[in-house]
């Protein structure tokens, strides 16, 4: 049991991290981790409401669409859940927290957007993978993804004092970095299978 | 003022600048091209063992990533600055990270790969993130797998091994497919076999054969102080541990595959590997325990390069959480 | 008028298109642009998921409350997305298996979201329409681009016409080598506009969200 | 904002999900259909194309395949007599499940093999597509599903490259044809 | 599995309605809730000027960046809603508009560069080493400049320069692309040597050297600077030529590009830049309470 | 004893052979001195004559202004003939007074020394120092009246004569120790009354054993007892030490490696104390001196003679005859040159100061100064040439030689980018700009006028917000 959720951790975290190795939620990772700063930012509220939103989806998933069975509408669901939580939290934080706000709630808009935030509940129903197993994935495709944006973050803070020829400036020499940590990632491929 | 009085020193111009005034006469071609001269032992022997093959993919890859890094400064409008040695070391470890019977196109390739995406798109010398000639491989091996992972045999007569030994594949491939005891078979005993992996009688890539030649040109290395010992040393020792940890022969992990061209020689590039010690023994053991990583579970016999090119992704960040101890500061604590 | 229509579909196209120029709804472009064909139906999805987004938003938009306006788009973007789902998957099943997962993931695409917020709940229903037209045609062309020079060089062939014999540079139909194509694709992009245009440097997009 | 507005914010979203739910269920009730029989139809041409003297395919039993996933047999039978089995089997490969049918006689010889869906990496594992390496297993006993790197008549030659995706999809081929044998050891009426 | 029930249409529709419903239910109360409970009160006047603003966060405004300002300028009455140089005169109309200020006049600006002296006509009292930067290389005795009010030409108006207004001529000087050029001040600001002044864009006859130096200093230094004549002063109809301890200086309130100066100055340091074709569009008069609104300008 | 040196530093060739055992010999009277009113750190004096005054040597021409400041001095009898800028040697023009010589090179007549100097109160003793003009002679001019008047808070224990003289080429303080011993030792007597401790010490680099010899018999002889109260603390203990006590003087043999005559890295060589960053020497209880002050300090106070003159190492390829020379303040160094035979063609560039830290010299109608421990001309050849240097290759190796333990490498290439508040967050402010990074760079980094640049830059900004 443990162990199984230890694989899916390190899985969804290292070996086939989405970004690197799934090319997934890219243009969040692309758009905040020009900063260290904003790159931690983004990290902790992704993953805060990436596992918040597994363990919601599974819930309303297993306990109320299965019986149901309206699964067709569990795209709907899943992207409503994320879109309402957010704009809760968005609302909650502006309140009660102004200073956290202030930094972190730019990032929680973008988490809408973001292709994990939807990738990581659909592939929790097509697994059939049970709360915790759910929870887990949430857990590690968000700490991948904050490792990717912190790795990105630190090397794009490296890359400012380099002297990029001007037309590769800003988004495309970021995707030529990422696509170099990509091939590096290779050598993690035929791993772990999931 | 009264300047007429000594014309003579009037009418010169000088120059001027901030101090200091005088330098070590340290310079950047001579480090290139003295960690190049400590790799043509490798090199030599590896063109004895695998003939002129082996001898035109060095020159390929050496020649083309000279051609490309020209062309690239060219065209970006930047000096050409193909006399600092930089790229026909890539161009050389490039060469020596192929196995000897690659197509031409291979090395011409990987060279523009390396030299032009991997470091000029950056801004040249100094500023890439990645190992530009482990990039050049990793790029070759996802793009023409048949020829990167078919190995030629040595062909040279220094040979102590039995004839039908080491049949195209890896010591570390054998390992990987068919296990340790039929990879002993091959051998004549288990020093045999350690002996033979030492003098590079072997399939392999080019630069992985020659260990003792390339231990030599280390020396040389770390006798000049061009490379230190903290990065290859840990980087060693961990696969060696893990792998004696896991059950294997740390002796033959530590001789078999491209550990020591990859511990001496690519995992201590200064542009890309962290600058304090303390951060370059945590690269060195983080490639370590990637390597070992890769050899037990993963897809690939072999992990050095990968390793490599992974900690690279790091190494910013290990720049940052290692800084640099002022003087002082301890007592200041106190 | 008919110029103001052209001038904002081809908008979407150039000036402003999403995964150049805007970098957003960058995942497909990398994931599924191996060819041409995979490509030119990811685009054509989002194509008309936009376009018919764009016209609902723009039809609604006095009836939405500003209050749960978000929820609101994204209910109505998430709506046309599983249409299009159930009709690949019931009527186009090799393409839904080679990309069913980006296409249920178009309903996170930020480009659609901004366009409804930023253009659809301000304008008239055919101006709206012409916008998202205009850029999910930009997104199309995109795809379609990348997925050509990947195609092209990774396989040797165009469209699945053959022009090698045996496939170049594997890489390119790797992921890996679809973000050096982008990237390598920006750059050209970046060049012709500093070069001829005199563009900004740094250009490319980002940040636009 | 009063209490008034909370209800009228709330029924907007209410008649929007609604209005929302309704078209998503008659499209899903329109497509659905259409899906599964599409589905039944590719999996049936696929059988048929397999075992072509079949006249009749039906679902035997379910088994555990490789990663807890779902296997099934299906028995074929031609004038009421069993001509074959057809096994729904998935085996691991380099980077991902390979789910796959293999068709054997009654005799646990194969008559061929099918790849389902693979993920494997475009050029290499995913050449098991290609006929000449489908081809391979046809006529195969078990002692010959062995994966050889260089030429070979008799065993398996593998995909150059892809030696592992190889030897995932023969060992597929061998667990599915030992899982037939354990289930018929089981159930005599299979 | 969801394959082995094909329910009736009715009920499938039901129950989605029935399921959207509550979602919709939940969420819209739970929103509309959260939204009244923890409501707060944002300024849309601040982010009106923000969207006003053209976001090049220069500084020349002397805030932190466009939002810095933005706040600012809601926040207090007092302050002038036209201190965005780059955004000129529609910007300050603008944020004038939203903040309920009377907008003020801006006289557009432009940046100029007060020395002629190039690498054939000045010349270089030593061979400097170093960083190619005009602030690194005065660390070396002062520049190397054999006039010491001269311009380095290492080119750091250009670097600074956020809107790539600056380019160096081939030999060494600056050139203000005027078009480009938003009088936003950052140039002034680096240029070590005060090369650089903001000078009102219709005007165009300038004195372009800086150097206080005598006569017999300058013409060692260069061929084209300031001696201190003062043929100009003398000879300016309109009196907008003055003279400040050896370097002539331009009152461009009274400068009527009469071009007398530009004629009588022996060392050609007077330059009259006017663009033939617009010459007659150009000679308009400008109010003459100039100077303040320069100050203002010019920071 | 040998204590641990500091971390880093390097060794350049020391090159000290052309002038090492040549004798200081006296400059001949200049016929004419400019006289900037800064050769200090701190405010500039403010000129007291007018054209066209007699003054006589050792008037004050330059009055004090303020704390951190000292007054000017004739350095030869004459005629004011200017008072206004002229070019010096720090690079940028500065006031000055020009006098020229009437060839009597007579005293002024209220010089007056003090014989029992041990035994006079030490706020009389620094005032002497004051109005003397006494400046740290190893190149950082800071006034040393200030120096030695830490406040009352900080203990001090150590007396720290800097004889390391670490620069290459440079043989002044060395001559001096060797030809002079006397009037160094008793500097440092004079300095360890004023701050009260019985404990001094001088650092001297192991390569000059003659200079070391010569100091170590003279400090012998320091039997001296103390003239006034004394007391000190160590280990958190007040301690006492009565009128009578003893004084000692040690000298101290140092390991030859540059920067070692910088103030905290001989702190740490003599003491094994480390001066935290941010903090000064007295926080640790030091005072570091240079031998040629103390020199100085002793002229003063037992003759009254101002700072007027001092000894400079006119050597290098390019010099014809290299001299130890004795020069008045605000000698050209035209005319120095001269006197050493002239400079030749090999000489590419012209330093004040040693070749690690000196100032290049654009022409030589600039005056010797307080601060000119030397003029050394380089060959084309040794002079570095950074005009072309390259990228940083993060070879790590000035963070091994940098002294102070920072990164140069990173706050180099910041500051290449104009990121100095960053910068600032690296360290660049404890850098002191020793310049063993540039030495060992590989890619001929600027890295010293890099530092200097942000810094200013910094000062520039902050004096803007304010
Ligand atoms: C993140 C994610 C990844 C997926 N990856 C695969 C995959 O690699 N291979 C696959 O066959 N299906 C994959 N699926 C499942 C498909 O989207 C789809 O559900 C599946 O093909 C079933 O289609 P069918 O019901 O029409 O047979 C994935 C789903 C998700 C959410
Ligand atoms: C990008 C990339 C993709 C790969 N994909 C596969 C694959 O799909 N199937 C496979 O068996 N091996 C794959 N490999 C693994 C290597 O080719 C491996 O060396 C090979 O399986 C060994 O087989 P061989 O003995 O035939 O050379 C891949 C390697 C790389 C770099
Ligand atoms: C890098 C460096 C090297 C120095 N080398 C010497 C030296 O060799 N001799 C010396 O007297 N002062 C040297 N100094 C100056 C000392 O730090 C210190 O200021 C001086 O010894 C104090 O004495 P003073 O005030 O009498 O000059 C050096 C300073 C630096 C920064
Ligand atoms: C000790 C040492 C090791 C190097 N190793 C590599 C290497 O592994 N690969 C490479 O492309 N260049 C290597 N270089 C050359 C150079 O640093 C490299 O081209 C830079 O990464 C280009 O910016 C090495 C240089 C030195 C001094
Ligand atoms: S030229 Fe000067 S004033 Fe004009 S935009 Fe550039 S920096 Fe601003
Ligand atoms: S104007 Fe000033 S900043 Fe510009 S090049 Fe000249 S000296 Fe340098
Ligand atoms: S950084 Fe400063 S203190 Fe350190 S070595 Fe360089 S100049 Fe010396
Ligand atoms: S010595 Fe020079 S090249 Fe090496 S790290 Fe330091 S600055 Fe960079
Ligand atoms: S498409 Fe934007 S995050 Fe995936």
């Amino acid at each position: 049991m443990f162990k199984d959720l230890f694989t899916i951790f390190i899985a969804s975290a290292i070996i086939n991290n989405f970004v690197f190795t799934r090319y997934l939620g890219l243009c969040i990772f692309f758009g905040v981790s020009k900063k260290m700063e904003t790159a931690l930012g983004m990290s902790m509220t992704f993953t805060a409401v990436m596992v918040i939103s597994a363990a919601l989806s599974w819930l309303v998933y297993n306990l109320v669409m299965l019986p149901l069975h309206i699964e067709f509408l569990k795209i709907v669901l899943f992207i409503g859940i994320v879109a309402g939580f957010v704009q809760f939290a968005d609302t909650l934080l502006k309140k009660l927290n102004p200073t956290l706000y202030y930094k972190l709630g730019i990032y929680l808009v973008l988490i809408t957007t973001n292709c994990i935030i939807l990738a990581v509940p659909l592939l929790n129903t097509d697994n059939n993978y049970n709360f915790l197993q759910s929870i887990t994935l949430g857990l590690g495709s968000g700490a991948g993804f904050s490792l990717a944006l912190i790795i990105m973050a630190s090397i794009r803070e490296r890359l400012e004092l380099a002297n990029i020829p001007k037309p590769f400036q800003g988004m495309p020499i970021a995707f030529i970095v990422t696509g170099l940590i990509a091939l590096a990632f290779l050598g993690f491929s035929g791993m772990i299978t999931i | 003022m009264d300047t007429e009085k000594n014309p003579q020193v009037e009418a010169r111009v000088f120059r001027a600048s901030v101090g200091p005034h005088i330098s070590s006469g340290e310079s950047v071609p001579h480090i290139m091209w003295t960690v190049s001269a400590a790799l043509l032992p490798a090199a030599g022997l590896s063109i004895y063992y695998f003939g002129l093959p082996a001898l035109s993919v060095l020159v390929l890859s050496i020649v083309s990533a000279i051609v490309f890094e020209a062309l690239a400064q060219k065209l970006a409008g930047a000096k050409i600055t193909i006399s600092d040695g930089s790229a026909i070391l890539t161009g050389l470890l490039l060469g020596m990270n192929l196995p000897a019977s690659v197509p031409f196109y291979l090395p011409v390739i990987g060279s523009a790969v390396a030299v032009i995406i991997t470091k000029q798109l950056f801004g040249g010398l100094g500023y890439n993130i990645f190992n530009p000639a482990l990039i050049g491989r990793a790029f070759l091996m996802a793009s023409f797998p048949r020829f990167m992972t078919t190995w030629p045999l040595p062909q040279g007569s220094l040979s102590l091994a039995r004839p039908d030994a080491v049949t195209g594949a890896t010591p570390l491939g054998i390992l990987k497919e068919e296990g340790y005891r039929k990879l002993l078979s091959h051998f004549a005993s288990r020093h045999d076999m350690y002996v033979q992996l030492l003098l590079g009688h072997r399939g392999g890539a080019m630069g992985e054969t020659g260990i003792v030649a390339l231990l030599f040109g280390a020396a040389y290395l770390l006798y000049k102080g061009y490379i230190t010992w903290h990065i290859p040393v840990t980087f060693i020792a961990t696969v060696a541990v893990l792998t004696a940890v896991f059950g294997g022969d740390p002796w033959l992990a530590m001789l078999s595959g491209g550990l020591v061209l990859g511990a001496f020689f690519m995992a201590t590039d200064y542009v890309t590997v962290p600058q304090l010690k303390r951060a370059q023994v945590a690269f060195g053991l983080g490639c370590g325990i990637i390597t070992a990583l890769i050899r037990l579970e993963g897809g690939y016999p072999e992990g050095v390069c990968y390793a490599i090119l992974l900690m690279n992704c790091f190494t910013p960040l290990l720049d940052r959480a290692f800084k640099a101890k002022k003087f002082g500061e301890a007592s200041a604590k106190a | 008028m008919a110029a103001s229509y052209k001038k904002l579909i081809l908008n979407g196209i150039f000036s402003e298109n999403p995964v150049f120029r805007l970098a957003l709804s960058l995942c497909p472009a990398v994931a599924v642009t191996t060819s041409v064909r995979n490509g030119f139906l990811m685009g054509v999805a989002v194509l008309c998921v936009m376009t018919m987004v764009n016209i609902t938003v723009s039809i609604l938009r006095n009836l939405i409350n500003p209050k749960v306006r978000i929820p609101a788009y994204i209910l109505i973007i998430a709506t046309y997305v599983s249409i299009t789902e159930m009709m690949m998957r019931a009527y186009s099943r090799t393409a839904y298996k080679q990309m069913g997962l980006y296409i249920q993931l178009i309903v996170v695409f930020a480009i659609i979201i901004s366009r409804a917020e930023l253009f659809a709940s301000r304008n008239k229903v055919l101006p709206s329409a012409a916008d998202g037209f205009g850029m999910g045609l930009g997104f199309l062309g995109a795809l379609v681009l990348v997925g050509a020079v990947r195609e092209l060089i990774g396989k040797g062939s165009i469209a699945g016409f053959h022009i090698t014999a045996s496939s170049p540079l594997l890489i390119m139909v790797l992921p890996t080598g679809g973000f050096f194509v982008i990237g390598l694709l920006m750059g050209l992009f970046n060049w012709i506009d500093q070069r001829y245009y005199g563009g900004r440097p740094g250009g490319g997009g980002g940040g636009h969200h | 904002m009063n209490s008034k507005d909370i209800i009228k914010i709330t029924l907007n979203l209410v008649a929007i999900c609604a209005v929302a739910g309704v078209i998503l269920s008659v499209v899903w009730a329109v497509t659905n259909p259409v899906r599964l029989e599409k589905k039944a139809e590719e999996l049936r041409a696929a059988q048929k194309a397999l075992v072509p003297q079949a006249q009749n395919i039906t679902e035997a039993l379910k088994f555990v395949s490789a990663g807890g996933k779902e296997g099934v047999i299906y028995k074929a039978t031609a004038d009421g007599k069993t001509v074959g089995y057809i096994i729904k089997a998935y085996a691991k490969g380099y980077s991902s499940f390979i789910e796959m049918l293999v068709a054997v006689d009654i005799d646990y010889r194969i008559i061929g093999i099918q790849i389902l869906s693979e993920q494997e990496t475009p050029g290499l594992g995913a050449e098991m597509e290609k006929k000449w390496f489908k081809d391979q297993f046809r006529g195969k006993t078990e002692d010959h599903l062995i994966v050889m790197k260089g030429e070979t008549k008799t065993d398996i030659q593998a995909i150059s490259g892809a030696t592992i995706s190889s030897r995932a999809v023969t060992n597929g081929v061998k667990a599915a044809v030992d899982a037939l044998r354990a289930e018929r050891a089981k159930d005599r009426a299979l | 599995m969801q394959e082995a029930i094909q329910p009736n249409l009715i009920s499938i529709v039901l129950k989605s309605l029935a399921f959207m419903g509550g979602i919709g239910a939940v969420f819209g109360l739970g929103l509309a809730y959260a939204a009244k409970k923890f409501a707060v009160k944002t300024d849309p006047k601040v982010q009106a000027v923000r969207d006003a603003l053209p976001g090049a966060n220069c500084g020349a405004c002397g805030f932190a960046g466009c939002q810095g300002y933005a706040e600012a300028v809601v926040g207090d009455a007092n302050l002038s809603p036209g201190l965005c140089a780059p955004g000129k005169a529609d910007v300050a109309a603008l944020v004038a508009k939203i903040t309920g200020k009377l907008a003020p006049e801006v006289i557009p600006m432009v940046a100029t560069a007060f020395c002629r002296g190039d690498e054939c006509k000045a010349s270089r009292r030593f061979k400097y080493e170093g960083v190619k930067d005009c602030r690194a290389a005065i660390l070396v005795a002062g520049g190397d400049k054999t006039c010491v009010y001269g311009c380095l030409g290492y080119g750091t108006c250009g670097k600074a320069c956020p809107f790539g207004a600056i380019t160096m001529s081939r030999e060494n000087l600056p050139i203000v692309d005027r078009e480009k050029c938003t009088a936003c001040g950052v140039c002034v600001a680096a240029c070590p040597k005060g090369i650089i002044h903001l000078t009102p864009a219709p005007r165009k006859v300038h004195i372009l050297c800086s150097s206080h130096d005598k006569g017999p200093a300058v013409k060692k230094a260069c061929e084209i600077g300031c001696i201190g004549c003062g043929l100009c002063a003398k000879g300016c109809p309109e009196g907008a030529i003055s003279m400040d301890d050896n370097l002539a200086v331009m009152d461009y309130a009274r400068c009527t590009h009469c071009e007398t100066c530009v004629l009588l100055c022996p060392q050609r340091t007077i330059k009259d830049m006017l663009d033939p074709a617009k010459e007659q569009a150009e000679r308009i008069k400008l109010p003459k309470k100039e100077p303040q609104a320069k100050a203002a300008g010019g920071k | 004893m040998r204590i641990t040196s500091f971390k880093g530093g390097v060794h350049p060739p020391d090159n000290k052979k052309a002038t090492a055992s040549l004798p200081i010999v006296d400059a001949a009277l200049p016929e004419r001195v400019v006289i900037p009113m800064s050769m200090h750190i701190g405010a500039p004096a403010k000129p007291i004559v007018g054209v066209g005054d007699l003054v006589k040597k050792g008037r004050k021409i330059g009055e004090a202004q303020g704390a951190v400041s000292v007054p000017v001095h004739a350095s030869i009898s004459g005629k004011v003939m200017a008072v206004g800028n002229f070019p010096s040697p720090m690079g940028v023009d500065a006031q000055a007074v020009v006098i020229e010589s009437d060839g009597k090179d007579e005293w002024a007549d209220d010089i007056s020394g003090h014989d029992d100097y041990l035994s006079l109160n030490p706020d009389v003793l620094r005032n002497i120092i004051k109005e003397a003009g006494i400046v740290g002679m190893g190149g950082a001019t800071f006034p040393s009246h200030v120096k030695l008047s830490p406040p009352k808070e900080k203990k001090i224990r150590y007396a720290i004569l800097n004889g390391a003289e670490c620069e290459p080429y440079l043989t002044a303080d060395a001559r001096l120790m060797e030809e002079n011993p006397g009037d160094i030792i008793e500097g440092l007597k004079i300095i360890m009354t004023i701050l009260r401790v019985t404990d001094g010490f001088v650092g001297i680099e192991d390569n000059k054993k003659a200079a070391i010899k010569a100091m170590s018999a003279e400090a012998g002889k320091v039997a001296c007892e103390l003239m006034v109260e004394t007391y000190y603390e160590r280990d958190g203990i007040q301690y006492e030490v009565p009128k009578g006590c003893k004084m000692g003087v040690k000298v101290i043999p140092l390991p030859v490696k540059y920067p070692q005559g910088s103030e905290k890295q001989l702190i740490k060589a003599v003491t094994g104390l480390e001066v935290p960053p941010g903090h000064l020497p007295m926080d640790v209880g030091a005072v570091v001196q240079n031998v040629a002050t103390a020199a100085a300090i002793y002229q003063a106070v037992r003759f009254g003679r101002p700072l007027i003159e001092r000894v400079l190492t006119v050597t290098g390829p390019g010099i014809n005859e290299p001299k130890n020379l004795r020069v008045r303040i605000g000698t050209l160094f035209e005319d120095v040159i001269s006197q050493c035979g002239g400079i030749n063609k090999k000489a590419a560039k012209v330093v004040m100061g040693g070749p690690m830290m000196g100032i290049a010299q654009a022409d030589f109608g600039v005056p010797v100064i307080k601060g000119t421990s030397g003029i050394v001309a380089l060959s084309e050849k040794e002079a570095v040439n950074v005009m072309d240097f390259g990228p940083c290759i993060r070879c790590g190796r000035c963070i091994d030689v940098c002294p102070m333990g920072l990164n140069p490498s990173v706050l180099g290439r910041l500051i290449e980018k104009g990121r100095f508040e960053e910068a600032k967050e690296y360290g660049l402010l404890d850098c002191f700009e020793c310049g063993s990074c540039s030495f060992v760079c590989p890619s001929g980094r600027p890295m010293v006028q890099f530092t200097k640049w942000a810094k200013r830059e910094l000062a520039r900004k902050k004096a803007k917000a304010s």
